[in-house]
């Protein structure tokens, strides 16, 4: 599907950069060309890169090449036949021997490379906080003092953000306490790999002994599985040492002895689900159970069990539960806006300089402080003779 | 006492005021305000040099190392084991030379007020002769051999300047000088060579260049039998090292106690000889840097055209101090020239030699300062031939003598000359219209009978001449007696060649010395005026003959500081030996010899009858119409005084085989090997034009084309260039893409170079 | 991010006051001035440099290290620092710009602003060539060195300016295209151009050539060197490029730029490839030897007095070249303070030149004589200037080339005749310098458009007086300096001499 | 890798064939406006090559230098054609061979 995409787009690509270059009409090459940084903004949305395309559509086509169509019709230069024969005839045949040198190299390049063999590198860790503290209304959660998420109500999920990969000392606090002054709640040491997303989980119940922080891992590859998701169960109930989650529907066992404060991955092929929980050895009575959902492939999917003591000392179960896509910051706006002021703000500062420079430039080199306006004729492709025998240059002949 | 020690640096310091003083203020002053700042800080020198010295008799003759304030050390690097210190030595050898180079310095000061007077640089003057001092009190008192050379060289730079002083002179005459000053500073850097040479091996034998360091007594082979032992108990240094180590003695002890111990190897760098080797190499590089300094064969040929400066430089500079450095370094190297028997030798001959030859030469000129400028050689000759022989301390006596009178012979030819001047100008002035061109000053020619009309000058000039001569009791007699004596004993007692070859020498040398001397005497001072001016000359001021009468005490006098012992009466009245047992504590082998009735006898007795021949052959009657030499008429000795007269061609030898080819080549050098060939041939031809040409063949069809209008035919050579390498920028943006495009293939190739050779299965 | 280290502020200000001198200099008089004060503010800044060096230390100090190009097989970085070895060459760098500049003001009298612009370009270059410590920036620097010579040749030099400056430009290209090579090939294989790191990983054994590979790496970065120094015989550029240049571009030239060359060899040559640099010191030393001697013989027939000094540089080089090709730490020292010195003394007798230049519009000896007479003042800071570089002791001449023989009559790899012939160097100088000194200066006034010229004005008065300073604060305290150098040079010489010794070990 | 995205040997190639055409029409069209445009082609040929080569190391670097491309290519885009415009006005022809003026 997507190489017969591919090929298409990239045949009109090609066919157009040719009408470009043999077009006699500068107008029509203009908007041939047009046409082919449209292919290329799609092709870069095929290469999951949305915001390249955007840009690319925004900039080349709606300002590069109006401004280009504003000259050439400002020039009257349309049509323009050489005059005089090229003094360089050699020129011709030699680029296109260069030209083909070129594309088998390039081709000798890619069949040799194994470009694909390379490793591609893992993607950006990501983060997110899920709060199943007991008795606490909302907190802030930092990594080494950094927040990741503040004020997260009991029994919410906050987005995933991208992180950096790194051993951190997670710490939790009750909403809008200075972490600097004030005592964490709970902390933990987590390590952040590449590769994987993290659901930062806070369990238990505030001062009692099974408080503590669980990093949940999911695991951001799905090269390898076509309509599989990954599920994580997280054991966030105190009173349970050990549990079993079982699909009702399927009368499957999906993950067995899960201990309290254990966060267990596995995969699953996507379908509807009714799943329940129970004390590991026990099938009367579910514990806790979920409402009856529909799994989609290559998704994220969090369980979290919890309980709350309602005021009247009992517990109320909670079950957290979410499916997300995948998190892929790769390509995004966002990724690149990071990317963006965090590693590449010199060269990006630099850019913005040259930008300003060329457009003062632009003025100052069109700026034309002798000739009035007015003067500006319209020549037009045929230049009457004579003018190019008064080209500098030209005279000693 | 002790502390007066730390007053040395003044020594240097206060001429070094004194000079910078006249340099910035010079012209505010004015001539009277220079001379008072010049003097005055020459004269202070020499009250410090005496105070200095009194303080080495109180305090036992203890030598002293001092640093020098202000600065810290010189050239200090950790990881080179190199340390040369500024640090000054207070010893009874350098608190001699000091006491010499200001005392007749001083002097010669005072004099120069009166001779520069009106001078329009007389401000520039002083600031030359105070940087002298400054230049030669270092070379005498510093603590180590780099110390030394600053002074060796400063005081080389001094003689350029003062003997180029009047380098404007019109006529010709300024170019003399200031060629005469080039051919003195470039004839002792040839020296110098020799002494940079020696002074980096001595650096690498001991790891240092100090000569002894603070608290360190000079120790000596015998020092065991000798019953004053040494202060000093030196600790071994580690013998068995291979290479030098910067060890805990300086130089001379270190050299003592390796030489006692025998088959000491030095290595260094890529080197590796015997001790003795290396000391026989070392000296003989020092030999090379005094025969420079010291104007010996083969080098002395600069000093006779110092004279060029005026006539106080050549009394300073050129006869009483700056000369005899050379001297003072080898008795201050005492300990290796003494363990060097070959080079000792070889001292001995070349000085024997030179004050040989330069007697010879003085007999055939007219010049009078050139007959004193040979003299000077030839005694320098008669001191080196002392050091050759082992006489150390007779080679200083005779310098300490020989400062006195010959620095007295310079001023009273200087008084001379100011006096043949004065009458020159009051003839022409007289007879406006009528003055020769011929007439000079200084030539002999011109004078006669100045005893009448210059009588202070005549006798002072008298003094110095029978000190010169060696006449009993004049301060030369007893030097040149004990360097007489001192070389027939080394060629008797330990039967060294040397001896007996310098002797012979030097008793010739000597007999020519009183010859030429009362030649000139007679030419100078007696017969009548053969010219106008010098019937017209006058006495000199007395600023000018008061030091020429404290100098002719000194000629008179100075010998008696060290009369040889066994000398009937005076020995007995004076003390023996007073001079050399008060340097034998800083000149390990410093000794002295007894008198030998037999041998002054015969030196007086020949002294007298050279004089004795000089009156007979330049009597009153000959001189009354003198217009050639005697000498020169006589077909007898014809020949042997134009030979003498020519300075036996030795300038003419040099030129022809040094220099001209030196200088042609030079030119040759520069014009057609550098430039015709390697700059302009190499270039243009193996050059440029193969990569023109490479450059038309990759693109001849832009060439034909853009070839006729960018080239000018009538271009010179570098606009022909310009224009070629231009030919490669057509100007065509087509051309420049391309260019462009295939440069980033063939880079692209090249990285994909491995992969591509794969694929071919290479 | 590090903290911008100081060497980097000393880097950036002549670049800094570049851009401001554009933005708010209006009239020629500000453009002078404007840049007489960054070269000022600058050298007062390098001063902070010596303040704040310690001396105890060996390595490389006040570094400023931040990733440039990162690529996955090799970093390229924005790395400067100083150590004892390029410490005072940055310090004649920022002491000869004022002096040039100042020297400029009456000289240069069209394109001015340009002028300026070009010499605060170079002064920036220089710098840099001085305190890169990644190869890759080294070049970079040492390339952009050739731009602002090549226009200030080429623009306001003599007569066939244009000619020299290609020649200049293409010389120095055509050496560092070699250079060039073996640098890529060198980050390549270590994967990073930073000197130090690659020598950490050559110390490791993590990188590894042959013996062959490093003579043939060695030769790819001395040729480029040579050719900078130059050394002989590839000094042709050199008499044209001198001769042709405005005094301030001759001063800079002598002063700094050809020290590049030699820095080079210490910086990069000896410790990149001990092996080789024993094995070629024998051969470097011959040329330097043949260089000490040429250079003074071409001198002394030389008619025009600038190419005569042209022509001393290649003698005062060969005396650096023989120090640092002795291996040891006094040769070393001593060509290091001696690059020092030759920048002073040759600077100032290109500053002298240019003084008589200015006045009568020739430079043949010949036109002078007696000029004693009428310029006193002049004369006098001549003979000083004259003298240190005939290595008068007391000078500073003296105690570079003192060292130097030293070093290399103590070198473990040079044979004595080396110093011999060195030495003899000692009185050929003295025979050129004296023979120029004498016709121009000494002699009498005998040409009549001699007689009036005026002395020396404040500019010229005062770009030379600081040389006369440091003329005798070197001659005199050297100590002092070799005490900054002697920890990174006994470094470098354990290295190369450890380095050598377990070659031979195996 | 998902079978479902295109190899990006293929985007590879087809950015250099691209480029190769640009750079045909660089050297070979006269039309000075027509060269600018091959030289967007280019430069776009060029950004495929690197979006693809991010999306395969999964690094945001790439995109970031095809930002900086365009941008650049963008203030080149200005200046460029403020020149033609320029030399239009004093040669009356934007035929580049017309214009050789940066003869050393």
């Amino acid at each position: 599907m997507e190489l017969t995409l591919f090929i298409i787009v990239g045949a009109i690509a090609l066919i157009s950069a040719a009408l470009m270059l043999i077009g006699e009409n500068a107008v029509y090459s203009a908007l041939f060309l047009i046409l082919n940084l449209l292919c290329i903004a799609f092709l870069f949305l095929m290469l999951s890169a949305p915001f390249l395309a955007m840009v690319q559509i925004t900039v080349y086509t709606g300002a590069i090449m109006v401004l280009f169509l504003f000259v050439i019709m400002l020039l009257g230069a349309e049509r323009i036949v050489p005059t005089v024969q090229s003094r360089f005839r050699w020129l011709a045949p030699a680029v296109v021997i260069m030209a083909l040198v070129f594309l088998v190299t390039v081709s000798v390049a890619l069949i040799n490379g194994e470009i694909t063999k390379t490793e591609p590198r893992k993607a950006e860790p990501q983060v997110r906080v899920v709060h199943a503290l007991d008795g606490l209304a909302s907190l802030d959660m930092y990594l080494d003092g950094e927040p990741v998420a503040q004020d997260v109500q009991f029994s919410a999920v906050t987005g995933f953000a991208p992180w950096r990969a790194g051993e951190y000392e997670l710490t939790i606090f009750e909403a809008g306490a200075d972490p600097a002054s004030a005592d964490a709640l709970l902390d933990q040491p987590v390590t952040i790999e590449r590769g994987k997303a993290y659901s930062l989980t806070a369990i238990g119940r505030v001062g009692a002994p099974g408080a503590r922080l669980v990093a949940a891992t999911h695991t951001l590859d799905f090269s390898d599985k076509k309509d599989g998701l990954r599920l994580v169960v997280v054991n966030a109930l105190p009173g349970r040492a050990s549990v079993d989650v079982r699909d009702e529907v399927y009368d499957e066992v999906l993950v067995s002895a899960l201990a309290y404060g254990e966060a267990h991955e596995f995969e699953l092929s996507k379908g509807e689900r009714d799943v329940a929980l129970y004390t590991t050895g026990s099938q009367r009575t579910p514990v806790s159970e979920l409402p009856k959902q529909a799994l989609d492939a290559n998704t994220l999917v969090l369980w979290v069990f919890a309980e709350q003591r309602q005021p009247d000392n009992s517990f109320t179960d909670v079950v957290i539960s979410l499916q997300d896509k995948a998190p892929t910051s790769f390509g995004s706006p966002t990724h690149i806006g990071r990317l963006l002021f965090t590693d590449y703000v010199l060269p990006f500062e630099l850019v913005a300089l040259l930008l300003l420079v060329a457009m003062i430039g632009a003025i100052v080199l069109t700026h034309d402080s002798q000739a009035p306006r007015q003067t500006v004729e319209r020549r037009l492709a045929n230049p009457p003779p004579g003018l190019e025998q008064s080209a500098p240059g030209e005279t000693g002949d | 006492m002790d502390n007066f020690f730390d007053l040395v640096p003044l020594v240097v310091m206060i001429p070094l005021v004194g000079l910078l003083i006249n340099l910035f203020a010079g012209r505010q002053l004015g001539e009277r305000g220079v001379s008072i700042v010049a003097v005055g800080a020459s004269g202070m020198s020499f009250v410090i040099a005496v105070l200095l010295w009194i303080a080495q008799v109180n305090t036992g003759y203890e030598a002293a190392v001092i640093d020098m304030p202000i600065l810290s050390d010189w050239i200090v690097i950790p990881s080179a084991n190199v340390t040369i210190p500024w640090a000054f030595r207070v010893d009874t050898l350098s608190v001699t030379m000091m006491l010499v180079v200001t005392g007749v310095g001083t002097l010669i000061h005072i004099y120069a007020v009166g001779y520069m007077h009106g001078d329009e640089r007389f401000p520039r003057f002083f600031v030359y002769m105070n940087l002298f001092l400054v230049f030669m009190l270092i070379l005498v008192t510093g603590n180590n051999f780099l110390m030394m050379f600053v002074g060796w060289e400063g005081v080389g730079l001094c003689s350029y300047l003062l003997i180029g002083f009047w380098f404007d002179k019109p006529g010709g005459v300024g170019w003399k000088n200031s060629d005469a000053a080039r051919k003195a500073l470039i004839v002792n850097r040839v020296g110098d060579f020799g002494l940079v040479l020696g002074v980096l091996i001595t650096f690498w034998t001991f790891g240092t260049l100090d000569y002894y360091r603070e608290g360190e007594a000079p120790i000596a082979h015998h020092a065991a039998t000798d019953a004053e032992a040494p202060l000093f108990a030196p600790t071994l240094p580690g013998e068995e090292e291979t290479h030098a180590v910067s060890g805990p003695l300086g130089v001379f002890n270190q050299a003592e106690l390796w030489l006692e111990e025998g088959g000491h190897q030095v290595n260094f760098g890529m080197v590796s000889l015997s001790f003795e080797t290396t000391l026989t190499v070392i000296t003989l590089l020092f030999l090379l840097g005094v025969t420079g300094k010291s104007a010996q064969i083969p080098l002395f040929v600069w000093l006779p055209d110092a004279m060029a400066g005026p006539t106080p430089v050549s009394a300073l500079i050129h006869a009483a101090t700056m000369v005899t450095a050379g001297v003072y370094m080898m008795v201050r190297a005492n300990v290796f020239y003494h363990a060097a028997e070959f080079s000792s030798f070889v001292v001995a001959v070349i000085g024997a030699t030179t004050a040989l030859v330069a007697g010879f030469i003085a007999v055939g000129q007219w010049d009078i300062k050139r007959v004193l400028a040979y003299s000077t050689v030839s005694q320098l000759g008669f001191m080196v031939a002392a050091v050759g022989v082992g006489a150390y301390a007779a080679a200083m006596f005779h310098l300490v003598t020989h400062a006195c009178f010959k620095a007295l012979l310079f001023l009273a030819s200087g008084s001379v000359i100011h006096g043949m001047e004065h009458g020159h100008h009051h003839v022409s002035h007289g007879h406006s219209g009528h003055h020769d061109d011929d007439f000079d000053p200084q030539d002999m020619r011109f004078m006669g009978g100045l005893k009448e009309r210059m009588p202070v000058t005549y006798w002072t000039y008298l003094f110095g001449t029978l000190a010169l001569a060696g006449i009993i009791p004049f301060a030369g007699f007893w030097s040149k007696d004990e360097i007489l004596l001192d070389s027939l004993k080394t060629g008797v007692d330990k039967g060294l060649l040397s001896g007996y070859v310098g002797f012979v020498l030097l008793v010739v040398a000597a007999a020519f010395t009183a010859f030429y001397m009362w030649r000139q005497v007679s030419l100078v001072f007696l017969g009548k005026p053969r010219h106008a001016a010098a019937a017209h000359a006058e006495e000199s001021s007395r600023l000018m003959t008061w030091p020429l009468i404290v100098l002719a005490v000194l000629s008179l006098l100075i010998g008696f500081i060290n009369v040889p012992s066994g000398f009937p009466i005076l020995g007995w009245l004076l003390g023996e030996h007073q001079f050399t047992s008060f340097l034998e504590h800083s000149v390990t082998y410093a000794h002295a010899g007894t008198f030998s009735f037999l041998l002054a006898t015969f030196a007086v007795l020949l002294a007298l009858g050279a004089i004795y021949l000089a009156r007979s052959v330049y009597s009153d009657r000959v001189l009354a119409t003198l217009r050639e030499d005697p000498l020169a008429i006589n077909p007898r000795t014809q020949r042997a005084f134009a030979l003498s007269s020519a300075k036996l061609y030795w300038d003419e030898f040099y030129f022809k085989y040094l220099i001209y080819p030196y200088r042609n080549a030079a030119y040759w050098l520069a014009e057609q090997l550098d430039w015709r060939f390697w700059h302009d041939y190499v270039h243009e031809r193996l050059l440029r034009d193969p990569f023109n040409a490479a450059t038309r063949a990759l693109s001849g069809r832009v060439d034909k084309q853009v070839i006729d209008h960018s080239f000018d035919g009538l271009g010179h050579a570098t606009r022909r260039i310009a224009s070629r390498l231009r030919r490669i920028q057509t100007g065509y943006v087509h051309i420049y893409t391309m260019s462009v495009l295939f440069g980033a293939l063939l880079v692209m190739i090249l990285i994909l170079l491995p992969l591509i050779r794969d694929w071919l299965g290479l | 991010m590090e903290d911008i280290s100081l060497v980097t502020v000393v880097l950036m200000l002549p670049l800094a006051g570049l851009v401001l001198m554009m933005l708010f200099s209006r009239t020629e008089q500000a453009y002078k001035w404007a840049a007489l004060v960054t070269s000022l503010v600058t050298f007062g800044a390098s001063l902070l440099l010596v303040r704040n060096f310690d001396t105890s230390a060996a390595g490389l100090q006040m570094v400023h290290r931040v990733d440039w190009i990162t690529a996955d097989s090799f970093t390229i970085r924005y790395y400067v620092g100083v150590d004892g070895i390029s410490l005072w060459l940055v310090l004649l760098t920022t002491f000869i710009m004022p002096l040039a500049i100042l020297a400029s003001f009456n000289p240069i009298k069209d394109r001015v602003r340009l002028y300026y612009i070009f010499m605060l370009l170079m002064e920036w270059a220089m710098l840099g060539v001085f305190v890169a410590q990644d190869l890759f920036l080294f070049y970079i620097f040492w390339e952009v060195t050739l731009v602002p010579m090549y226009f200030l040749i080429g623009i306001w030099g003599a007569e066939e300016r244009i000619y020299a400056a290609i020649k200049f430009f293409l010389y120095t290209m055509a050496g560092s295209l070699l250079m060039l090579l073996a640098i890529l090939w060198l980050g390549n294989e270590a994967g990073t151009f930073s000197v130090p790191d690659i020598l950490a990983k050559l110390e490791s054994g993590e990188l590894a050539f042959s013996t062959a590979t490093g003579r043939w790496l060695f030769l790819a970065f001395a040729i480029a060197f040579a050719i900078k120094v130059p050394m002989w015989p590839l000094h042709s550029w050199l008499p044209d490029a001198h001769v042709q240049a405005p005094t301030a571009g001759s001063v800079i030239l002598a002063g700094v730029l050809l020290k590049m060359g030699t820095y080079g060899f210490v910086r990069f040559n000896l410790p990149l490839f001990p092996e080789a640099s024993k094995t070629f010191a024998p051969y470097m030393a011959v040329l330097a030897v043949i260089g000490i001697i040429y250079g003074a013989w071409v001198s002394y027939g030389q008619k025009d007095v600038k190419k005569l000094v042209a022509y001393s540089s290649i003698s005062h080089l060969g005396f650096v070249m023989l120090g640092i090709f002795a291996l040891n730490p006094a040769g070393i020292q001593g060509g290091i303070l001696q690059m020092v010195n030759h920048g002073i003394s040759t600077g100032g007798l290109f500053l002298l030149v240019g003084v008589l230049y200015e006045r009568r519009h020739t430079k043949l000896m010949s036109a002078f004589g007696g000029i004693w007479r009428a310029m006193p003042l002049y004369s006098g800071i001549a003979l000083v200037i004259v003298l240190s570089s005939m290595g008068l002791p007391g000078l500073n001449g003296f105690v570079g080339e003192f060292t130097i023989l030293l070093g290399s009559a103590g070198s473990s790899v040079l044979s004595w005749w080396f110093t011999f012939f060195g030495a003899i160097g000692i009185i050929l100088a003295a025979i050129y310098l004296l023979y120029m000194f004498n016709t121009v200066f000494m002699g009498a006034l005998d040409k009549e458009e001699n007689k009036h010229l005026p002395d020396l004005n404040w500019q010229e008065l005062w770009s030379l007086v600081p040389i006369l300073v440091m003329v005798f604060v070197i001659g005199l305290q050297a100590g002092y300096f070799f005490e900054y150098m002697d920890g990174s040079v006994k470094e470098l010489v354990d290295y190369v001499n450890g380095y050598v010794l377990s070659a031979a070990g195996h | 890798m998902g079978s479902s995205e295109v190899a990006v040997e293929l985007y590879v190639l087809l950015s250099a064939v691209l480029f190769i055409m640009g750079a045909m029409g660089v050297v070979l069209r006269r039309n000075a406006i027509l060269v600018f445009m091959s030289v967007e082609l280019m430069l776009n040929a060029a950004n495929l090559a690197l979006a693809a080569f991010a999306r395969q190391w999964a690094s945001g670097s790439g995109h970031l230098v095809v930002f900086f491309v365009m941008t650049v290519a963008a203030a080149e885009v200005a200046v460029g054609l403020a020149l033609i415009v320029t030399i239009f006005r004093t040669k009356k022809s934007i035929d580049i061979d017309t214009v050789h003026m940066f003869k050393g």
